[in-house]
């Protein structure tokens, strides 16, 4: 049971826990259309969320489409 | 019809939804605006998911352009742009890397850094510039696919500031230029458009208007006004008049 | 629509005829600027008839405001107004009495004299008069029904030389403002509709330019721009910036 | 056969003439549309041009439209 | 040195006395200021006597220049000058006939009106205009000493409101002209010397500045520099840079 | 008097000699301006020795302050700034790093580049910029002395074309701003020093007058003007008049 | 005893009483410097105020120098 | 005899040349005021001029005040 943390708040995910695992928690859906999420600063590729696997003290930011001039 | 980067736009007017009141108002100020091309922030998913700016973008038919407001340096804004790529699924990018957050004027050396990475990178650059000529044939020449310097700070309203370095940043580079940030008003997109830029980028203007959808009607007319007025070739300024009525012929009373 | 001496009008532009190179180049800007109302002067008839002027007119579906250009007194103008009733059976009349033939401003004795006069004899009076707020108030007690004042003098292509006093004349008259003389471009006729004008006439700037059809157009678009610009309550002018993406959600990259 | 001015210019017009038999020669109509006559500075109104005669020294004006700003 | 009215003048800056906080601080003002000139209002007198107003006049050594301010007829202000030349002794009047309070610009017809009364009655006669340069010509037409052009709204401080209608008023009368009224600071009253007038007419600018006696010296500063700067032949502008420093003799580095 | 680099200045304008049509003329020039501190390039030498330039600068009574006019790199820039503190044994150097020979403006990126070498180095580097703020503020950050933007392109003469971008960049550094490039006419200098610069350097707008010593004395008062005015506290500006004469007392005639 | 206004205010003057009077009382000198005088909206001359008696009605005003732009 | 280039032109100075016995030949002084001297695009100090010589290629640039902006 990995710590991590999500957008900045603490967060305990079960072990072996994928991104996509985590974006179907938040979102409902393994691959949210909109979505874009960065791993430790470095962006997650769509592709690899099923496969990537959330670490103890992982940073992970989960973005979306909001208004902007 | 103009260029972007290889596509064909028939709206001058690219439209920032910051600011606005609510998602209805939002639609309404795209739909009035007949833009086809809109900038959107990135951030931090709510808890109720990816929310329904996206689905108004969808229904209004228009192209997302993702911008990276808020980043102060070139590393930021280089792994925002390469989020924004995955989230949208586009390589365009408006890029801002802003050196002040008074102004929120770009700050130029971070600015020309970031385009000569994200061009590297693949993006479509489209960055976010002061009224620099210099700089702006810089950002060109590093691959940058059209610039846009502010007209005035940001929501300020102020207009162009500064016409005549319009006009020569108009004349230093072959890449479309867009007037962004500073309009406040239809005869201020107008004057931009008159200078010689491709397209006017607005957001503030229209969506803090007291009346977005109204607002957003008068800049469509005003840059299409502009830009119509640019290619019609005006009078030139005189210091006296030139009667428009012959005299000739008048009568003896 | 707007109301001008009791006619409802759907346009708030006003085309001055003169200038135009061809009756065909004039008849194709008359429609390309969607007005319903020109301007027209009197003049001695030439050997073969009363000429196609008005039939351009008529073919155009548009009103004739007959114009007393040329004349520097009251006497002069009260009769060429007269005339013009006569001939286009219209009490209509776009009084002009100049004043000096460098800047064709007016003389401000002379057309309030005239006006009083037209009024009386039952003409429905619109002054071609100078920025000066204190002669429109005269004007419109006298029972103008519009005051028209100069942005520039004639033809000078110069816009709106005092953006203060056009406001000032907005509130000083209850009767309809037109920006007359002086706009070189669209931002000039929208910047008119912004400082508050009900409409704009103009001549030199369209029939004068490279392309008279094209920017007849542009000036139709920036009369629309400028009016739904100054009915849809512009942002206020800010020294700062106020960023149009919100910080809130930025990410930590 | 007085001599007058018409539009500035001498002219000699048969006894009689009238207003409406000036402009039937000049434009082919004795009431033509769009014109307007002065005789001696005062205009003459359309109703008054088939009776109103033209004496010795008389100036007349015939206007019409004209482009105009 | 200038001429008004046959009066040689070392200063070309009038100063209002309007508007000052005390004596104290009008006499700094007039001293600092440097001018020769200024102006006076006549009022009901206060039990106590005339007042020190003449005494700090007197004792700067300066001239008075009685105003007719408050006046709104012809009428009114042509008795008010008769008793300005009997209270002050002199003939010169500074002639305010106001058409507008909220502007207090004039009323053309009427100022014409009292020019011509007073012109008759053998007063020196420097009538306050608008920026109208048929009126002004009128003005000087009737015998007006010199006309006087509203730069901008009397203590608005806005400056020079229409820089074109001034530059051609300096070339409608053979007077002397003199910008009166609207100066706010240093640069505004510069400009209207490099406009060719060839006096600055100015109170509120002084009197209720944070430091009246420092803006004075301002203003006599800048009426000295925009006066030099328009004899001396100011470079023309360009669209472009020209090198102030050679190329020639570059050496490789 | 005010500082610069530490050291005390009586004058607010620098003049560069620049442009001059002898130097016979620029020593008149030198002298009715009040300056105590001229720019000179460094450039190869004649076949006839040093020349006189340093003799006219030594009969002044001034300081010298070396550019580096021509330089299109940081490197460059950086060898003719130290070849010029071996020459006239002074580190004050102004710096110049021109981006475009057209506008002659810097490039920001080679301009700091070369600011942080020269502070390095031990120079006090004075930076001909843009009127960026935010490269003014890198450029204070990085050790400039002063930060001296350019109102317009060098010998253009249109003035200050962005009065707001002068104020923001007053707001953004502590050390002392200089105007530089662009002035025309005594009210620029005059504006400058309004907007809150510490001084002036101007060349073309007096070498290159009609007549270079009567555009000097109006700059040097100009300066002056506009400094006063920036330090007494204008009045405010306001859109309607206010009396400078009380109507209290008026009389009834 | 005639009842004047002077200034807009009322007051009530000796029989006889002259500008000249009317001065010295408001003023303590009948010929004061900077001061003028209107009699029925009409001015007086200087020369005139020792000899110019006021009249039951009269309105005077006595005007003098005030700070003005 | 080595050949250098002197402010762009080609010259022939004497063996052992330096760079203050160029500076005389071409000023009359071996130290002027006012003058700079960059070989091969280096700034050479003022101290230095007596005993810095010329060699075969050398780029010399001599340089002093112009009017400049």
């Amino acid at each position: 049971m990995p710590d991590v943390s999500v957008n900045g708040s603490p967060a305990r995910v079960p072990a072996g826990h994928t991104v996509a695992d985590l974006l179907r928690a938040a979102t409902g859906s393994p691959a949210p259309r909109g979505v874009a999420v960065a791993l430790n600063g470095t962006v997650v590729r769509r592709a690899d969320w099923p496969t990537t696997g959330l670490s103890e003290g992982d940073r992970v930011e989960v973005l979306t489409a909001k208004q902007g001039g | 019809m103009w260029q972007l980067a290889g596509q064909q736009l028939g709206s001058r007017l690219i439209l920032g939804t910051g600011g606005a009141g609510s998602p209805q108002a939002l639609e309404r100020a795209i739909v009035a605006s007949g833009t086809e091309l809109v900038t959107v922030a990135l951030r931090r998913i709510d808890a109720g998911g990816p929310g329904g700016l996206l689905d108004v973008i969808e229904r209004c038919g228009v192209r997302v352009l993702p911008n990276t407001a808020g980043c102060y340096t070139a590393t930021e804004a280089v792994k925002l742009a390469h989020l924004a790529r995955e989230a949208f699924e586009t390589g365009w990018v408006k890029l801002e890397v802003i050196g002040d957050e008074r102004t929120l004027l770009p700050d130029a050396v971070e600015l020309l850094a970031a385009t000569e990475q994200l061009v590297a990178d693949g993006f479509t650059v489209l960055p976010y510039t002061n009224d620099d000529p210099v700089l702006a044939r810089r950002l060109a020449d590093a691959g940058a696919a059209a610039v846009m310097p502010a007209g005035a700070p940001i929501g300020s309203g102020l207009g162009i500031t500064n016409p005549h370095h319009i006009r020569l940043i108009r004349q230093s580079v072959e890449v479309p230029v867009v007037l962004d940030a500073g309009i406040g008003t239809a005869s201020d997109a107008a004057l931009a458009m008159e200078l010689g830029c491709d397209a006017v980028l607005l957001a503030s203007a229209v969506t803090r208007a007291a009346d977005p959808a109204g607002m957003a009607e008068a800049m469509r007319y005003a840059v299409a006004a502009g830009r119509l007025a640019y290619e019609s070739g005006r009078i030139p300024k005189r210091f006296y008049a030139l009667a428009s009525t012959v005299d000739e012929g008048r009568p003896e009373l």
